[in-house]
């Protein structure tokens, strides 16, 4: 009884959307973004990293840095939801850009309230870029659970599936102190940071393992001493914020096969004739949909029932995990022999959702979780 | 917790205190009968009457057909019915009987009768003096609909039918009947009409009702056959002719699309409450044992009773979404999915129900051993009811698929 | 490469095969079983127990009960497959009988070895019926989890979920012993024996749960002093009979549906144009005929490569506990409002299928047993 | 274990001994480049040579063709390249490249061509000398084949062609092509005719290939055009007008389902062997961690492993039952499944593995960190190849459903 009427999606976030919509349906159609993401095919190539910096800056001065930052500080002080309606954008448009990871980065430092932390959440808001590199080896989702140790001032270890880390001005980077756990910005330029690129599927974005021998940090940089809390606490924003690129992306996926369901004919009819095609296209729709009522509810939580957050965000993510990959499957099957050729594009978003689906964890890993939450442990 | 929704406007937080009040000291008695699971499984007159009781007194309190005009039998309110159907819920009263008159005549009616035929009937039929039934479905006409072949033909100022309908739930109390009908031959859509019927002053001069039993052994719905039954033009609503059109406003609030909120209360008891619940699964899987320890702790039984609660919960959010218009890409795309995605929920939690009963899942109603009384086992057969009735999940995926998405009509 | 060529289904497995077939059809056409069984539709209903004892005397004949009694004991000696083949059409035939748990008391019986047990075994080729009563009340399928207790020479105690008990001479009884578990002959008409009749949804067998109360037991009665090993032994057996009732039902399930498919129109159009109704029955063929394969395959490790027959058994029920939930599905769901009504015979077949799912452990059940023998067990 | 299965004749116990004994000699050597996961992934001239070298020395050593007459190649034997084949991958030789040649153009020379041609063409085929690749599908005509307009039109004894083929794996290695033309615009299907074609020595003249890239990025099928191409009448199989019946033979011998067994050997490598095994998922599962721990402690993904190992098993279990007349209720009913029950599990298989892998399945084949390579994403996505080439999922369906079950044409 403590919802916010109409998912607090008022007139200012609603503009806010359709003008990012907009702008990037004319700065990056899908025709621009394959020129730019899918020029090299080879599948030895090393890791590229494209993206189009200009485009970025021009998504800096439409503020969507600041969205999340609170207005004492430099930023517009809006909610999680407009937040999540420009991810919701930017999955749609498949945008390769720091946009995301910043947001994600923006969201740990929010939960910080140290000096350094709002320093940092300042900069972003005038354009600096950042990504949290939290997570370790085995791929652990735990935020307890890091690779980096700090001792005599200095980081040394690694961490891994770092998000679009050779975009970014700074790393914030988790470790293991004497006391607990705590979180240091770091730029990507400083000695002894080495960021090594991941060989990913994904064309949209890119990936990297960050080894840190004998990094020296100061207090400065200290972002926080209560790492392990700070991460929990983004957690629910960090799955909603990737679920709702998953819906734009699903919607972008259902649109345009849907649209080929119209104009190819086979056996003197549209494809979207044939209840084979069209009814997988349906529950493809109602799964959308119920992502992203899911994902509009977490982010809402987030913003005011914080006690519901975790667990609204673990139904989100784990429906749009769902997404991700049936989405994907329909996408692909349903354009048949186009759709397995390198010169269609429902590629591009596939191999998003297939990134998409795992990052953070995926439906299982967040149903188990929500278990957790919802049935209490399970006991032996 | 105060009873207002943030943001809720000051009438409707009024309403709300209202309704609980009411609520509150109002008391549906104990039935002296078992109720079914639902209205439609209605078999026994003890079971009506106990539950029309309980509707009058509901609409004596304003709390049923509020958003009707006051000259309709409402009391002129806007977006009051959600509010109450909410307290009645939270309240945990029973049922109301006269769902096809609440969710079907009486919109159909608010939007196509004469004046004088809504003040005559919609007063009586939200009080459940009347009782109402839905005669759309024939032997060849059930997903194809349209190809209703019962004939109404014209004779003066009266129409006399002949045919016959089945499926039709609560046939057997029903006073009245909504009833589409074939006018014209030569032309599918454009040769159907839409009129009300009173069914029961007809029995024996004309109408006939056979009771068909259910796969779970229960009765609830009929057969009705019509051997020239004469009835007054009045009953007519809309154009002749234009029965399909009506029929579209019937099946868009039996779908749950329309722009009526159906009046709707709890089930009354905890136990048929669960059943359906995505929620009460996890109670189930806790009273429930599996390979020698509690299924609560069954990692692939949690995983679906996950999955169930997830769905129930988007669906939730769904309907929160739906009156969101800037988060909504097309505005029928969430409403006309409501009756697939509910009726699929349904039948998926009492599927998941029954795993976690196991070897339990044998056990019926008729068992006094069996867990839960046996009511998983029921819904999950009476599920069938409803991904089959009201366009089964097949013809839903096709309207979805042409209306809001646009592909081409599959037939 | 020691598989049996053909399942060793050779001429005489299809003769008896073949005969039985006609037999059915000829003595139990469904509309026969309707009126035989569903002839009270009242849910509350005292539980019935409906069967045609004339035609199990017929089938008694026919030789059924002796397929896998060694010859030398009276039976004919033949093998699993063809008994799996005598089951297969009982389940086409949805035939209420004490058919099949007389097989599943034969299977454990053979494995016992001792002179009560080669006795009672040789009773069963002449017609005597009998039925496993070893399951305690949580249903736990373990061989060694049983609720009856032996002590002073008599049995005290409960068994559940005992499948035709009310149709049967014999009761096999599980029970501890202080030695450890010990398996009884107990006729049902023995002093102190409780039948009491399980109200359940299938239509076509019967279910009760039997109190023990002082039962005395004499040596002449101890079939077996290892229960646990024996019922152990026994299980390949008596899970792939139970996947051959579920293949033969689902045929049933199929074909019946198939016909109606082809005369049922709406639109114009016969049903089975329609691919919302046709590809999920194609689907529901494969996997009966996955079910099938696997099924025959454990029957013959039964008989061949003893070694294989847990793991192949467990693959064949958890295949078939799929057919048996998903065949009911669309044979209710592809008939529409007819599907729904007790005058349809879709009903019987569903309702034997959701007994069979679960009976002896549903899918997911076989297939966590499976992995413990594929994988290991789990390790934490 | 004695090499010889139970029940086997002598002659094929004493061919299966003659296999095992010559592959255990023979040395296919080892590739100087990375070898694709399947024939139709030959990217390089490389990987062509080393593996024509392989098909050469098998036939040569009578492992090739073995059931086909001695005068079309072969060895006259009968029930005897199933042998060879289960021979050739428990040995873990290298695949075979001219795939397209063996299991689709072999057969339908064999029941459709001239003696003379046959003679002339199979030996090359076996042996590899000439790689063949097939034309069927064109863009207007991928799962409604018979919708085929490439045009051949007589002149003397000679036809010109016209027209445009896509998705034609091995093209641009290929010597020969099978070809389905239309030589009648006035009728769908009995205006088809079928044809092979010396495609290499037209390059250039009448004949273009460019190739396509896949979704994986890897090349390996083509597009093929046709300009004013003149063919000899001698390349014609079977009558003009009779394409589509000689076609058929083609699909069925491509869907595992023709009378003819396709030759088929190991995949070389046991990594790439791997991938598309669900046996090979418990071992990932065992060197994968999920949520701090082995994931093949993890009961969901134990779950999903034991599914695929089960679907797997039970196609096995079915060609085994295929053989055993009495079992089966129709005798095309398990043929008619291979083709798309092997591929939905395929690529079921290695939604599994990325489901195993979790974060690590983002990982690519470029990537030197990648778990078994990289091997599983790329196995996914190139899964969808075979869910929707030689007739979709949804094609597969139809035919199943109609053919088998018998239910009315979908179109």
């Amino acid at each position: 009884m403590t919802q916010a009427k109409n998912f607090a999606f008022g007139e200012n976030e609603k503009m806010l959307r359709d003008t990012a919509r907009k702008f990037l349906q004319d700065n990056l159609p899908t025709v621009k973004l394959h020129q730019l993401v899918a020029s090299d095919s080879d599948p030895y190539r090393d890791p590229p990293c494209h993206w189009d910096k200009n485009l970025w800056l021009q998504i800096v001065e439409l503020g969507w840095s600041t969205v999340i930052v609170p207005e004492e500080i430099g930023g517009s002080g809006m909610s999680l939801v407009a937040l999540c309606a420009l991810v919701e954008e930017a999955g749609r448009a498949a945008l390769p850009s720091p946009f995301i990871a910043t947001a994600i980065a923006s969201l740990v430092l929010r939960e910080c309230h140290t000096s350094p932390a709002n320093e940092l959440l300042q900069a972003i808001a005038s354009g600096k870029t950042a990504t949290l590199a939290s997570t370790p080896k085995s791929a652990s989702w735990l935020a307890s659970d890091c690779d980096v140790c700090l001792a005599d001032g200095t980081l040394n270890g690694s961490a891994y599936f770092v998000q679009d880390a050779r975009k970014v001005d700074t790393l914030l980077v988790q470790c293991k102190t004497q006391s607990g756990l705590a979180l240091y910005a770091v730029p990507t330029n400083s000695e002894g940071v080495d960021i090594i690129a991941d060989g990913i599927i994904d064309l949209t974005r890119d990936q990297a393992h960050i080894h840190l021998n004998r990094v020296s940090v100061s207090d400065t940089q200290l972002l926080s001493e209560q790492a392990c809390d700070v991460l929990e606490a983004a957690e629910p924003g960090i799955l909603t914020l990737v679920s709702a690129d998953i819906c734009g992306a699903g919607e972008w996926q259902l649109q345009t096969t849907v649209e080929y369901m119209k104009v190819r004919e086979q056996f003197d009819h549209p494809l979207g004739y044939f209840q084979a095609l069209k009814h997988p296209l349906v529950n493809v729709m109602i799964m959308i949909d119920q992502a992203k009522s899911l994902t509009y509810n977490a982010a809402c939580a987030v913003d005011s029932e914080p006690e519901n957050a975790a667990k609204f965000a673990r139904m989100a993510k784990a429906s749009a995990s769902e997404v991700a990959a049936y989405a994907s499957n329909r996408s692909i099957q349903s354009h048949g022999g186009i759709g397995f050729t390198w010169e269609c594009f429902v590629h591009l978003y596939s191999k998003r959702q297939k990134h998409n689906q795992v990052l953070y964890g995926d439906a299982k890993y967040q149903r188990a979780k929500l278990a957790d939450l919802l049935m209490g442990p399970v006991y032996r | 917790m105060s009873p207002q929704n943030k943001n809720e406007s000051l009438e409707h937080a009024e309403f709300r205190s209202y309704c609980r009040d009411w609520l509150s000291h109002h008391d549906a008695g104990t039935p002296l009968v078992k109720l079914p699971q639902s209205a439609i499984e209605i078999m026994h007159p003890e079971q009506l009457n106990y539950l029309r009781k309980w509707q009058r007194d509901a609409y004596s309190a304003g709390l049923i057909g509020c958003d009707y005009p006051v000259n309709e039998g409402g009391a002129g309110r806007k977006g009051c019915q959600a509010i109450a159907n909410q307290e009645m819920a939270r309240a945990g009263k029973p049922f109301l009987p006269n769902v096809l008159g609440l969710g079907m005549a009486a919109p159909t009616l608010h939007f196509h009768a004469q004046q004088a035929l809504k003040e005559r009937l919609l007063p009586r039929l939200f009080s459940c003096e009347d009782v109402w039934c839905q005669g759309f479905s024939e032997p060849g006409a059930g997903s194809d609909l349209a190809n209703v072949q019962t004939f109404a033909e014209p004779k003066g100022d009266k129409w006399i039918i002949n045919g016959h309908k089945v499926w039709t739930s609560l046939a057997h109390f029903a006073d009245w009947m909504i009833l589409l009908l074939r006018t014209d031959k030569s032309s599918k859509y454009d040769g159907l009409s839409y009129f009300v019927v009173p069914i029961k002053s007809a029995l024996g001069k004309g109408v006939s009702v056979q009771p068909l039993i259910k796969i779970t052994g229960e009765t609830g719905f009929n057969e009705v056959f019509f051997d020239n039954l004469e009835i007054s033009d009045d009953y007519r609503l809309d154009e002749v002719g234009k029965g399909w059109k009506v029929a579209q406003t019937t099946l868009l609030h039996e779908r749950g699309a329309g722009p009526m909120v159906t009046p709707s209360s709890g089930r009354g008891n905890k136990k048929a409450s669960a059943v359906g619940d995505a929620y009460a699964l996890i109670d189930l899987a806790k009273d429930s044992m599996r390979d020698g320890q509690s299924a609560a702790n069954d990692p692939l039984l949690r995983d679906q009773i996950m999955q169930m609660i997830i769905r129930q919960e988007g669906s939730k959010q769904g309907a929160r979404r739906a009156k969101v218009e800037g988060l909504c890409e097309h505005p029928m795309r969430l409403p006309l999915q409501t009756k697939l995605v509910m009726s699929e929920i349904r039948q998926d939690n009492a599927a998941v129900a029954l795993d976690i009963l196991g070897a339990h899942s044998t056990l019926s109603i008729n068992d006094e051993n069996a867990p839960a009384g046996g009511e998983w086992p029921l819904a999950y057969m009476n599920s069938y009811g409803i991904t089959i009735a009201a366009g089964a999940s097949e013809i839903q995926r096709n309207i979805l698929g042409e209306r809001v998405l646009g592909m081409a009509k599959s037939k």
